[in-house]
C-alpha cells in the first residue's frame, strides 16, 4: 500500500517526540554553559607546561631541549633557551626556557610534543574555552599562561599523571643513585656546585612581564 | 459614477494601458493581471460575484501564468525591452483605436438612455448560476466541454513537438 | 532612556537571532554540524536556522581551511551578506592556516581579507568551544552601542561593508592581504625585526 | 451620465486600448494579450447589460460571460501554443518578421 | 604473480616495446616495471585485456619529480672494466634524475592480485614532458592524471580533458616539483624557527627593500 | 574501451535549431552550496532542470597535504592524515601506518592489530551513519535522520575521545602499533555502544528504509554498472553497490581480517538506493566484526618494541599500502630516500576516484538527483582535494 | 451603493498591504536613522554559490513547464463550471447530473489523452 | 453563559458599534472584523514558528530554542527585530520594482484569504456567496507573487525555484479545488459559513463532519496533500529546496522582505488548514455534541493548531520529493482520484443511505486509489530489494 513506509517513519518521529519528555536517551542535549559533559580523562586539547612545586617559574620541568619544537608538525612551538642554568624544583641545575610560546591558533593538538618530550614537561590540557577576539594577543600563549601545576595535571589526567610521577620518581631515584656515586667520587666538587646554585636563583624571580622584555633585549644583543 | 467605480475603472484602465505600453514583456503580463483584477472588482461591484472571482481565478491564476511561460519560452532575454514598432504602424494603430473609441463612445452616449436599476438588487448567486447552467445552458456547457478538450488536445499537439517531437 | 531601551531591544534581537550561514569548509564544519546536533544543540540560542543564502544570514562561521582557491569565494560571500554581519573564525586553519599554513595553496588566516569577530583555536575546536565562542559573540553584540563614536562598524556610514575580493594570480592571490584591516605585528622572527610580545 | 453608460464607456476605453495594443505591438504574445483585453471589454458590457437590463434574474449576461471566459481560456491556450509553435519555426515572435518570412 | 612473467608476456605480445624491471629495496618488495612511453598505451591495453591476470583495475596514479642530482660517491667503487677487470676506488660523479616519472598501481580484481607497478619517465623536466595518457584504458586515471599534470607539469597526450585539477586555471607553477618556490606570504610568524624563520626573515628583508625602494622614488 | 563514454569537453552543442528548447542554464553548484559536502563545485549546464553537462571543479580544499608531508618526518605526517578524510581519521592513520610498515618492514603486535580493527570498524560505523544522515539531509529530510545519526556518532566519538583523546582527529596509530592502550572501563563502554547500535539501525530503517519517497527518489538514479565501476577505479561501498565483489578486507586480508567471519553485501543495480543500502548492511557486518574482535582481544604489547618514534628513517625504497577505508580503497604510496622524511608521499583518495563517473551518473537527471548522487558517493573534500 | 459587503475585504486588503509595507517602511526608517545601507559592487551582485555569476538568469526556459500550464488552464476553466454545478447539485435530477458527468468525461478524455501522449511526464 | 462566551467577540463588536455614528458604521464594522485577523493570525504565525522549532527539536532529541524569553517563546520577536534592522539588499541587476512588489503582494494575498474563513460561530469577516471560490481565486495570486519574486531577482537559483514553485502550485491547485468540490456538493453552497453550518449538527454524539464519509476523508486527505504542496511545505518544498537550489525563489531577499515570505508561507499554510477545517472538519463545530459548551472559536483554533502540528510532524520526518515525481503524483494520482471522488460523492447522493452506500463508495475509492498507486509503481517508481552477500 502506498504510504505505509511513510506512516512507519511518522511513528518513529512521534516516538522520539514523546520519548524526549520521559527518556534521557531521547533527549540527549547537554545544555552547555550550565551543564557540562563529564570530563573524559583522555581528552587532549592544547599543550601546557608542567611545573612541580608552587613556583611556576622555578618548577618548570622543561629544560628547553628544543625537541618538541623540532618535532611539532605544524611548527607552533617556539623556544628560546636560556644561557644560564637554574635549579629546578628538586634543586637540580637545568637550562630553562627563556621563552616558550605556543601558537594555539596553529596547534593541531596532535600530542606529538608530549610523546617526544623526554622530560614529561609538556602535557595536554583539557581547556577549550580559549576563544578570543584578539587574534595576535589572545592566541599566542606564553609560558606564563602555559605553565600549570602538577596538581592540575593530576586533576585532569589522574591515571596518566600518576604513571608519569611514578616514572619520574623512579628516574630521580636512579639519578640520586648516580649522584650519590658521583658524590662519593667527587664530593667536594658537588658541594661547590650546590653552593653556587642559589647565586643564580634571583634571576628567575623577576616579575611576570619582565622575562619577555629581558629575553628580547638579550636576543637582540645576541644578533648584533 | 461612484468613487469606487472611478477607482476600479482607473485601475482597469491603468492596468490595460500599462499592459499595452510597457517595454518589458513580463511587466506587460503583470500589468494585465492588474487590469484583470480591476475588471473583476467591477464585476463584483455589479453583483456578479461568481463571474468576478472566476475572472481572477482564470486570468490571474492561469492565463497570466501561461502567458509568462510563453514569454519565458520565446524570449531569449525575458527581461529585455521589446523592440518598438515602426512609427507609421504605431501611428496608424493608435489612430484606428482612437477612431473606434470615438465611434463607440458616440454610440454609447447617444444610444443608451439612462436607466434606473430594475427592481431589487440582482445578485447572481452561485446556485442560480448552477441551476441555469444545468438547465437552460446544458448544451453550451457540453459544447464548451468539447471546445476545452479540443483546445487541450490542440494546444498539446502544438506543444508536444517541443518535447522532442517523437512522442 | 528611549535610546537605551531601543539599544537594548536591538541588541537583544540581534543576539537572540543569529542565523549562521550554511557554510562549511573542512574538518571544522563537521564539528560545526555536530554543534547543531542533538547533544550540543545550537538551536537553544535561536541559531539553528542555518540559512543557505548569504542574504539572510547574520553569521559566517568560517569553519575550516580557507585555501587560496576558496578565499575569493569566502570574501564574496561575506560581502554579499547583509549588515549587521559577524564572522567567527573557527579552528586553527581559519585563523592562521593552522597546520596547513606551510602550504602553497592555503590562506594564512581569513582575517587577512575580512574582519573577524571571534577566533576559536582548536583543530577542530570541540562543539562546546564553538558554543563558547557563540556566547562570546552574543556578549560582544550585547555591548555594542547604537549611537556614539563607539558604535559598531555596520552602523557607521563611512566604514566599508564589503572588502576587496582577491583575484587569482599566476603564483598567488592578488592582493595577498587587505592592508586596510590586516595589521600584522612583527612577532618573534626572533632576532630579525622589532619584537612585540603581544601580551602584557 | 450614469451607471450603464459609464460602464459602457469604460468598456469602450478598454476595447480601444486592447485594439491599439493588438495593432501596435509586434510581439505576438502581446497582441494576444490585447485581444484578451478586447474580449474582456466585451465581457464587461455583458455584465453591465445584465445588471441594468430588464431581466437580471435570467442570468443571460452572466452565463454569457462565463462561457466567454471559457472560450477565452481555450483561445489563450491555443493561441499561445500557436505562438510558441510559430516561434519554433521562425525563431521570433515578432509579427512583422513573421510576415516577412512568410513572404 | 611474477613480474618477470608479466614482462615476458608483454614482450611476447607487444612487439618492440622496451621494458625494464626496477627493483625495490624496501621490504615491501613491490618492484616496478618501466615502460617506454611509445608503447605504453599498447602495453596498458594488453595488461587490461590480454595479460593473465587481467589488470582491470588501476588504483593509483601519481607523479614523482626526480630533479637532476649529482652525487659524487665513493661507494660506487665497483669493477671498472678497463682492459683488465680491476677493482678501483674511484670518485665517480653520477648524475641521476632530471626526469619526471608517472607511476601506475595496477591490480587485478578478477584474480585479486597486485600491485603491478608501472612506471613511465619523461625525457627531461622542462621541454620533453609529454607522456601518453592511460585514461582511455583505465578511466580511473582521468582525475589522477589531471592532478599529475597540475602538480608536476607532465602533459598527458590523449587525455580527454587535460586541465588543472586542483589549482586555478591561471596558476602557472607546478607546486609538487621539488624546485617549486612557495609564494611569499610570511607576514606573521609568531613561532618562527628553522625553515619558517629563514623564509620569514627573507620576507621581511624583501619587504624592507621594497619599501625602501618606494621611499627612494 | 567500450565502457568509456565520451568525455569530451565543451562540446555540448546547443540543441538543434529546429527544436524549441529552453536556453541552457549554466549554473555552478558550489563551492558554497548546502549539499556539496564542503566546498565541492560542479559546473552544471541545465536544460530546464535536466542536467546536460556537469563538470566537477576540485581544489577548493587543496591543502597541500602531500607537499607538506614531504617536509615532515614520517611521524609528523600522522596527524595530517587525520585531516584527510576528517570523518574517519583512524582508518587514515591505519592506511598510513600500514604503508610505512610495509616500507620499513615493521611487525605489529597482535593486540595492536585487534585494537586497529576495533577502532577501524567503529570508524566505519560512524562514517556510514553520518553518511546516510547527510544523504537524507540532501534529500530534504529536515535534519531528523542526520540528528539520529549524529546521536549515535557522538557515542562512538566519546569512545574515541576516551581512547585517543580527541573526538575527530584521533592520531591514534603509530608505526608498529597503536599509541595508547585501552583505558579502564573502555571495553565495557564500547560493548554497550556496539550492542546498542543495531537498535539505532532498526530505528533508522523504520524511519526511512521503506519510505516511498526515499525509494522513489533513489532507485534508478545515478546508475553505475559493474564494468564501469571497475574501469573507473571505483572502490568501497560504491563499487559493491554495483556488484563488484572487491573488499580489501577480504582481498588483501590486511591486519588480521582473515580471522573474522563477516559478509560483504553486494548490490545489483548500482544506483543511489543500492549505495544507501550498502552502508546500512555494512554497518551490520561491522557490528559482527566488532563483536568478534572485542571478544577475542588478546593481551600483550601494543607497540613493536624495535620501532623508534623519533629519528625514524626507513631505508630507501618504496611501498604502496592500502586498506578498505569506509569510503573505499585508501592507499598510501611512499618513497623513501633514506632520509627522515618521505621523498614522495602520495595518497590515493577513494573519494576523488569515486567521483570519476559523476558526470556520467548525473547526465539526464535532475538537479535534485545530482545532490543525492553526490551524497551517495560519500565524498569528503579533505580527501578529494587533499 | 450595493457593496458594503466587500468593505471588510477592502479593509483587509489595505490592512494586509499595511502589514507588509509598514515594517518595510519602519526598516527603511531604521536604516536611514541608524544603520546606513551600504550598497557595493560585490554585495549587490547576484549570488551564485560565492562565485561571480556569469550568464544571465533571464533565459528562455524549458517547455516542460508550459504543457502543464496549458492543461492547468483548461482544468481551471473546468473547475469554474464544476463549482456552480456542485452548489446546485442537491436539487438536480439524475439526467442533469449525467449531463455534468458527460462534461467531466469530456475533460477526462483530455486528461487521458495527455497521459497517453506522455504530456504529463516530466522530462 | 456558554452562549455568551461563544459569542463574546461578536457581542464585543456590537457593543463598540453602539458607540459609533451610523455613517461610519460600515467602515468601523469592517475594521473591527478585520482587526482580529490582523492580530490573531500573525500571532499564531509567531507561535507556530516557535512550536515548529521546538517540536522539530523534540523529534530530534533536543530542546530547540529556549533562551529568548521564558522557554524561548520570544524567539520570533527576536527574529522579527533582527529582520527589521537588517540591511535590505536588492541585487543591482534585479528588477527593482517587481522585486519590491513580490513580497507585498504575497502577504496581501495571504491575508485576503482569511476574509472568508469562519473562525467561530458568526465570526467571519465576510460571508461571501462564493467564499470558497474567493479563497481559491486569491490563492492563485500567490503563484504570481512567487513568480515575480523569483524572476525579478535574476538569479539562476531563484529562477529555478520560481519555475518549480509555479509548476508545483498549478499542478496542485486543481486537486485542491476538485477535492473541495465534494464538500460543496454536499453542502450545496460555496459560502464557507453555510458549509460549516451544514456540518454543525450531531447524530447522537457524533458530528456531521464530511470527514466521516468515504468521499469526505478522501477529499480531506487529497486536500491536505494539495495544501501542503500549495504552501511549499515538506515534503513538497522543492521551490525553496535548501539542499538543491539553496533558497529557491527568495534567495536574493534579505531583511524584512525575506521575513515577509516567511510570514506568507505560514499564513498560507494556516489558511489552507483553515479551509480544510471548514470544508471537512466542521469548522468551529465541536467534535462531540457534549462538548458544544466550549466556545466555537476555541474549537476552530484547536483544530488549526492540531493541523499545524501535523505539518510540523511531517516536516520532521519526510524527505523531499523530486520535481517530476511531484508532478506525476499531482497529475496522475491526485487529479484522477479527486475526479473519481467527485463522481463518488455524486453517487453517494443518489444511493440509498445505509451500509450499502458506505461499502460501495468506500470500495470504489479504495479500488481506484489502489489502481492509481499501482500505476505509479508500474512506472518503475520503486521496489523493495533484497541483497546478496559475498562471504
Amino acid at each position: 500500500m502506498l504510504g505505509d513506509g511513510i506512516i512507519k517513519g511518522l511513528a518513529e518521529t512521534a516516538r522520539n517526540f514523546f520519548g524526549s519528555y520521559v527518556d534521557k536517551e531521547r533527549l540527549t542535549t547537554v545544555q552547555y554553559p550550565e551543564e557540562r559533559l563529564p570530563q573524559i580523562e583522555g581528552t587532549r586539547d592544547f599543550p601546557f607546561l608542567v611545573y612541580d612545586g608552587d613556583d611556576w617559574e622555578k618548577g618548570l620541568r622543561c629544560v628547553s631541549c628544543h625537541i618538541c619544537e623540532k618535532e611539532c608538525p605544524p611548527k607552533c612551538i617556539f623556544i628560546e633557551k636560556s644561557k644560564d642554568k637554574k635549579p629546578d624544583a628538586v634543586g637540580k641545575l637545568q637550562f630553562y626556557p627563556v621563552r616558550f610560546d605556543i601558537d594555539v591558533s596553529v596547534c593541531m593538538s596532535c600530542q606529538i610534543c608530549v610523546e617526544v618530550c623526554p622530560f614529561d614537561a609538556i602535557k595536554m590540557d583539557v581547556e577549550f574555552e580559549l576563544s578570543s577576539d584578539d587574534r595576535f594577543g589572545g592566541l599566542l600563549h606564553h609560558k606564563d599562561k602555559l605553565a600549570k601545576s602538577n596538581e592540575y595535571y593530576h586533576k585532569i589526567h589522574p591515571t596518566e599523571a600518576a604513571a608519569v610521577d611514578a616514572a619520574l620518581a623512579e628516574e630521580r631515584e636512579k639519578e640520586k643513585e648516580k649522584q650519590k656515586q658521583a658524590a662519593l667520587a667527587a664530593a667536594a666538587a658537588a658541594a661547590a656546585k650546590a653552593a653556587a646554585a642559589p647565586a643564580s636563583a634571583p634571576a628567575a624571580h623577576v616579575p611576570v612581564p619582565a622575562p619577555g622584555t629581558n629575553t628580547d633585549t638579550s636576543a637582540k644583543e645576541e644578533t648584533k | 459614477m461612484t468613487l469606487s467605480f472611478m477607482l476600479l475603472a482607473a485601475i482597469a484602465i491603468l492596468g490595460a494601458a500599462a499592459a499595452m505600453n510597457l517595454k518589458t514583456a513580463v511587466h506587460c503580463v503583470l500589468a494585465l493581471t492588474l487590469g484583470m483584477v480591476g475588471l473583476a472588482a467591477l464585476y463584483l461591484q455589479l453583483g456578479a460575484q461568481f463571474v468576478g472571482l472566476t475572472q481572477v481565478l482564470v486570468y490571474v491564476g492561469a492565463v497570466a501564468i501561461l502567458a509568462v511561460f510563453a514569454i519565458m519560452l520565446t524570449r531569449s532575454r525575458t527581461g529585455e525591452t521589446l523592440a518598438p514598432g515602426s512609427v507609421s504602424s504605431r501611428l496608424s494603430g493608435a489612430l484606428t483605436a482612437l477612431l473606434v473609441f470615438a465611434v463607440l463612445a458616440w454610440a454609447i452616449l447617444t444610444g443608451v438612455s439612462p436607466q434606473p436599476l430594475s427592481g431589487a438588487q440582482p445578485e447572481a448567486s452561485v446556485r442560480e448560476v448552477g441551476v441555469a447552467l444545468m438547465q437552460r445552458f446544458v448544451l453550451p456547457l457540453e459544447i464548451i466541454g468539447v471546445l476545452l478538450t479540443a483546445a487541450l488536445i490542440g494546444a498539446g499537439v502544438l506543444a508536444i513537438e517541443e518535447k522532442g517531437g517523437d512522442r | 532612556m528611549v535610546a537605551t531601551s531601543l539599544q537594548e531591544l536591538y541588541n537583544w534581537g540581534r543576539k537572540s537571532s543569529i542565523w549562521p550561514l550554511n557554510f562549511g569548509l573542512a574538518c571544522c564544519a563537521i564539528e560545526m554540524i555536530a554543534t547543531t546536533m542533538a547533544r550540543y544543540d545550537l538551536a537553544r540560542f535561536g541559531a539553528e536556522v542555518f540559512r543557505p543564502s548569504p542574504r539572510q544570514a547574520d553569521l559566517m562561521i568560517v569553519a575550516g581551511t580557507v585555501t587560496k582557491k576558496m578565499a575569493p569565494q569566502v570574501v564574496r560571500l561575506y560581502n554579499q551578506m547583509a549588515e549587521p554581519k559577524y564572522v567567527i573564525s573557527m579552528g586553527a586553519c581559519a585563523i592562521s592556516g593552522g597546520p596547513f599554513k606551510q602550504g602553497y595553496n592555503v590562506l594564512k588566516g581569513i582575517d587577512r581579507y575580512i574582519p573577524v569577530d571571534v577566533f576559536i583555536p582548536g583543530c577542530p575546536p570541540r562543539p562546546e568551544a564553538l558554543l563558547d565562542a557563540f556566547l562570546m559573540l552574543q556578549r560582544k553584540i550585547d555591548e555594542q552601542q547604537l549611537t556614539g563614536p563607539g558604535r559598531p562598524r555596520h552602523l557607521q556610514e563611512e566604514q566599508p561593508s564589503e572588502f576587496v575580493v582577491p583575484q587569482y594570480g599566476q603564483h598567488d592571490l592578488t592582493p595577498t592581504r587587505n592592508d586596510a584591516i590586516w595589521h600584522a605585528p612583527l612577532v618573534n622572527i626572533s632576532n630579525a625585526g622589532p619584537n612585540e610580545s603581544g601580551r602584557d | 451620465m450614469n451607471s450603464l453608460s459609464s460602464y459602457l464607456l469604460l468598456s469602450a476605453v478598454l476595447f480601444s486600448i486592447g485594439l491599439s495594443g493588438a495593432l501596435i505591438r509586434r510581439n505576438a504574445i502581446l497582441v494576444l494579450i490585447g485581444i484578451e483585453l478586447m474580449l474582456n471589454a466585451a465581457n464587461l458590457n455583458f455584465i453591465a447589460f445584465w445588471r441594468y437590463g430588464r431581466h437580471p434574474e435570467m442570468l443571460t449576461g452572466v452565463m454569457f460571460v462565463i462561457f466567454s471566459i471559457g472560450v477565452a481560456a481555450a483561445e489563450a491556450a491555443v493561441g499561445l501554443s500557436i505562438i510558441v509553435a510559430v516561434y519554433r519555426h521562425f525563431r521570433t515572435t515578432d509579427l512583422d518578421k513573421i510576415n516577412f518570412l512568410k513572404g | 604473480m611474477n613480474l618477470e612473467e608479466i614482462k615476458s608476456q608483454i614482450e611476447a605480445n607487444v612487439p618492440g616495446c622496451s621494458l625494464e624491471i626496477l627493483p625495490n629495496a624496501s621490504p615491501s618488495g613491490q618492484h616496478s616495471l618501466l615502460v617506454d612511453p611509445e608503447h605504453a598505451l599498447t602495453v596498458a591495453s594488453f595488461l587490461r585485456d590480454g595479460a593473465s591476470p587481467h589488470f582491470d583495475y588501476c588504483s593509483n596514479v601519481t607523479g614523482i619529480d626526480w630533479p637532476l642530482k649529482e652525487t659524487s660517491s665513493k661507494q660506487k667503487t665497483k669493477k671498472i672494466v678497463d682492459g683488465v677487470e680491476k677493482e678501483v676506488e674511484e670518485l665517480v660523479k653520477i648524475s641521476t634524475g632530471n626526469y619526471l616519472e608517472v607511476v601506475y598501481h595496477l591490480f587485478s580484481q578478477e584474480n585479486r592480485q597486485g600491485p603491478l607497478v608501472l612506471r613511465m619517465r619523461t625525457g627531461d623536466r622542462a621541454e620533453r614532458v609529454h607522456l601518453p595518457s592511460l585514461t582511455p584504458v583505465w578511466r580511473s586515471a582521468e582525475f589522477q592524471e589531471r592532478e599529475v599534470y597540475d602538480l608536476f607539469g607532465i602533459v598527458f597526450d590523449g587525455h580527454p580533458d587535460l586541465r588543472r585539477l586542483l589549482m586555478w586555471e591561471d596558476f602557472t607553477d607546478h607546486p609538487m616539483r621539488k624546485d617549486y618556490v612557495d609564494p611569499d606570504d610570511y607576514e606573521y610568524e609568531p613561532t618562527a624557527h628553522d625553515e619558517v624563520l629563514r623564509r620569514t626573515q627573507a620576507h621581511y628583508a624583501a619587504q624592507e627593500a621594497l619599501s625602501g625602494a618606494e621611499e627612494a622614488r | 574501451m567500450s565502457v568509456l563514454t565520451e568525455v569530451s569537453i565543451d562540446t555540448i552543442s546547443q540543441p538543434a535549431n529546429d527544436h524549441l528548447h529552453g536556453d541552457l542554464l549554466e549554473i555552478s553548484m558550489g563551492p558554497h552550496h548546502p549539499s556539496t559536502h564542503g566546498v565541492f563545485r560542479m559546473n552544471i549546464v541545465l536544460d530546464g532542470e535536466r542536467v546536460v553537462k556537469l563538470k566537477p571543479v576540485f581544489g577548493y580544499l587543496h591543502r597541500n597535504h602531500e607537499k607538506i608531508a614531504e617536509h615532515e618526518t614520517y611521524l609528523g605526517s600522522m596527524p595530517y592524515t587525520d585531516r584527510l578524510d576528517y570523518i574517519c581519521s583512524i582508518t587514515n592513520n591505519w592506511a598510513y601506518a600500514l604503508a610505512v610498515e610495509k616500507l620499513a618492514g615493521i611487525p605489529v603486535p597482535e593486540r595492536a592489530e585487534y585494537l586497529r580493527v576495533i577502532t577501524g570498524e567503529l570508524t566505519r560505523l560512524q562514517n556510514h551513519a553520518g553518511l546516510i544522515g547527510f544523504l537524507l539531509q540532501d534529500m530534504g529530510a529536515s535534519g531528523t535522520p542526520l540528528m539520529y545519526a549524529f546521536r549515535e556518532r557522538e557515542k562512538i566519538l566519546d569512545l574515541f575521545e576516551a581512547l585517543t583523546g580527541s573526538r575527530m582527529m584521533c592520531n591514534y596509530m603509530r608505526f608498529g602499533g597503536c599509541r595508547r592502550d585501552l583505558p579502564s572501563g573502555w571495553m565495557e563502554h564500547a560493548q554497550k555502544v556496539v550492542d546498542g547500535f543495531p537498535r539505532f539501525l532498526d530505528e533508522f530503517e523504520r524511519l526511512l528504509r521503506t519510505n516511498e519517497i526515499l525509494m522513489a527518489r533513489t532507485q534508478g538514479i545515478g546508475i553505475v554498472t559493474r564494468e564501469q565501476a571497475i574501469n573507473a577505479g571505483i572502490s568501497g561501498p560504491m563499487a559493491r553497490a554495483s556488484g563488484v565483489n572487491y573488499d580489501l578486507r577480504k582481498v588483501d586480508k590486511y591486519g588480521i581480517y582473515d580471522r573474522f567471519s563477516f559478509r560483504v553485501p553486494l548490490g545489483e543495480h548500482g544506483d543511489v538506493y543500492d549505495r544507501y543500502m550498502m552502508r546500512l548492511l555494512e554497518m551490520r557486518e561491522s557490528i559482527e566484526i566488532l563483536k568478534q574482535a572485542m571478544r577475542d582481544l588478546p593481551s600483550g604489547p601494543i607497540m613493536d618494541p624495535n620501532t623508534k618514534i623519533r629519528n625514524f628513517r626507513p631505508k630507501a625504497g618504496e611501498a604502496y599500502g592500502r586498506i578498505e577505508a569506509p569510503k573505499g580503497e585508501l592507499g598510501f604510496y611512499l618513497i623513501s630516500d633514506g632520509g627522515p622524511n618521505p621523498y614522495r608521499y602520495r595518497v590515493r583518495p577513494p573519494s576523488l576516484i569515486n567521483l570519476t563517473l559523476l558526470e556520467q551518473m548525473c547526465l539526464g537527471h535532475n538537479v535534485s538527483d545530482v545532490v543525492i548522487i553526490l551524497g551517495s558517493v560519500d565524498i569528503v573534500l579533505g580527501e578529494v582535494d587533499r | 451603493m450595493t457593496n458594503h459587503m466587500y468593505l471588510p475585504v477592502i479593509v483587509l486588503l489595505i490592512a494586509g498591504a499595511a502589514f507588509a509595507i509598514g515594517p518595510l517602511a519602519l526598516a527603511w526608517v531604521w536604516a536611514k536613522k541608524f544603520s546606513p545601507q551600504k550598497a557595493g559592487p560585490t554585495k549587490n551582485a547576484i549570488y551564485e554559490c560565492g562565485l561571480e555569476s556569469n550568464g544571465d538568469a533571464w533565459i528562455k526556459f524549458k517547455p516542460g513547464y508550459y504543457l502543464y500550464a496549458i492543461i492547468f488552464l483548461i482544468f481551471d476553466v473546468e473547475a469554474v463550471f464544476l463549482l456552480p454545478f456542485a452548489v446546485a447539485f442537491g436539487g438536480f435530477t439524475v439526467a442533469e447530473s449525467v449531463s455534468m458527468l458527460v462534461f467531466l468525461l469530456l475533460l477526462v478524455e483530455g486528461l487521458v489523452w495527455a497521459w497517453q501522449k506522455n504530456v504529463l511526464s516530466w522530462t | 453563559m456558554p452562549e455568551m462566551i461563544d459569542q463574546i467577540f461578536v457581542l464585543l463588536k456590537q457593543w463598540i458599534m453602539g458607540y459609533v455614528p451610523s455613517g461610519l458604521q460600515p467602515l468601523c464594522s469592517a475594521i473591527l472584523s478585520v482587526l482580529p485577523i490582523l492580530v490573531v493570525f500573525p500571532l499564531l504565525f509567531a507561535i507556530t514558528t516557535v512550536l515548529e522549532r521546538k517540536g522539530l527539536g523534540r523529534m530530534q532529541n533536543r530542546y530547540g530554542p529556549n533562551r529568548a524569553g521564558p522557554w524561548g517563546i520570544l524567539q520570533p520577536a527576536a527574529d522579527g527585530i533582527k529582520s527589521l534592522t537588517k540591511e535590505d539588499i536588492v541585487p543591482r541587476s534585479a528588477d527593482h520594482l517587481v522585486h519590491l512588489l513580490a513580497p507585498i503582494l504575497i502577504v496581501i494575498a495571504s491575508f485576503l484569504v482569511y476574509s472568508v474563513v469562519p473562525v467561530g460561530r458568526n465570526m467571519v469577516v465576510v460571508d461571501l456567496n462564493a467564499g470558497v471560490l474567493f479563497f481559491f481565486a486569491i490563492g492563485s495570486m500567490v503563484e504570481l507573487a512567487v513568480f515575480m519574486a523569483g524572476w525579478s531577482s535574476r538569479s539562476k537559483y531563484s529562477l529555478l525555484g520560481a519555475m518549480r514553485a509555479i509548476a508545483q502550485m498549478i499542478s496542485y491547485e486543481m486537486p485542491m479545488v476538485l477535492s473541495g468540490v465534494v464538500a460543496i456538493m454536499a453542502a450545496g453552497s460555496l459560502s464557507t459559513v453555510t458549509i460549516v453550518n451544514m456540518q454543525a449538527g450531531y447524530t447522537g454524539i457524533w458530528p456531521h463532519w464530511y470527514l466521516f464519509t468515504p468521499w469526505g476523508i478522501t477529499g480531506y486527505i487529497l486536500f491536505m496533500i494539495a495544501a501542503t504542496a500549495e504552501s511549499n511545505r515538506c515534503p513538497f518544498d522543492m521551490p525553496e529546496g535548501e539542499s538543491e537550489i539553496i533558497a529557491g525563489y527568495f534567495i536574493e531577499y534579505s531583511g524584512f522582505k525575506f521575513a515577509l515570505f516567511f510570514v506568507a508561507e505560514y499564513l498560507g499554510m494556516m489558511a489552507s488548514s483553515a479551509m480544510a477545517i471548514t470544508l471537512f472538519l466542521g469548522g468551529w463545530a465541536a467534535p462531540f455534541s457534549f462538548l458544544t459548551w466550549i466556545p466555537s472559536w476555541f474549537w476552530f483554533f484547536a483544530k488549526l493548531i492540531l493541523m499545524l502540528m501535523v505539518f510540523i510532524w511531517i516536516r520532521g520526518t519526510l524527505p523531499r520529493l523530486r520535481m517530476d515525481q511531484l508532478m506525476n503524483f499531482g497529475w496522475k494520482f491526485m487529479l484522477p482520484l479527486s475526479l473519481i471522488n467527485i463522481v463518488s460523492a455524486g453517487l453517494w447522493h443518489y444511493l440509498p443511505s445505509g451500509f450499502t452506500r458506505w461499502s460501495v463508495i468506500s470500495l470504489l475509492l479504495l479500488l481506484s486509489c489502489f489502481l492509481l498507486s499501482r500505476n505509479l509503481r508500474r512506472n518503475k517508481w520503486f521496489q523493495e530489494r533484497t541483497y546478496r552477500f559475498a562471504s
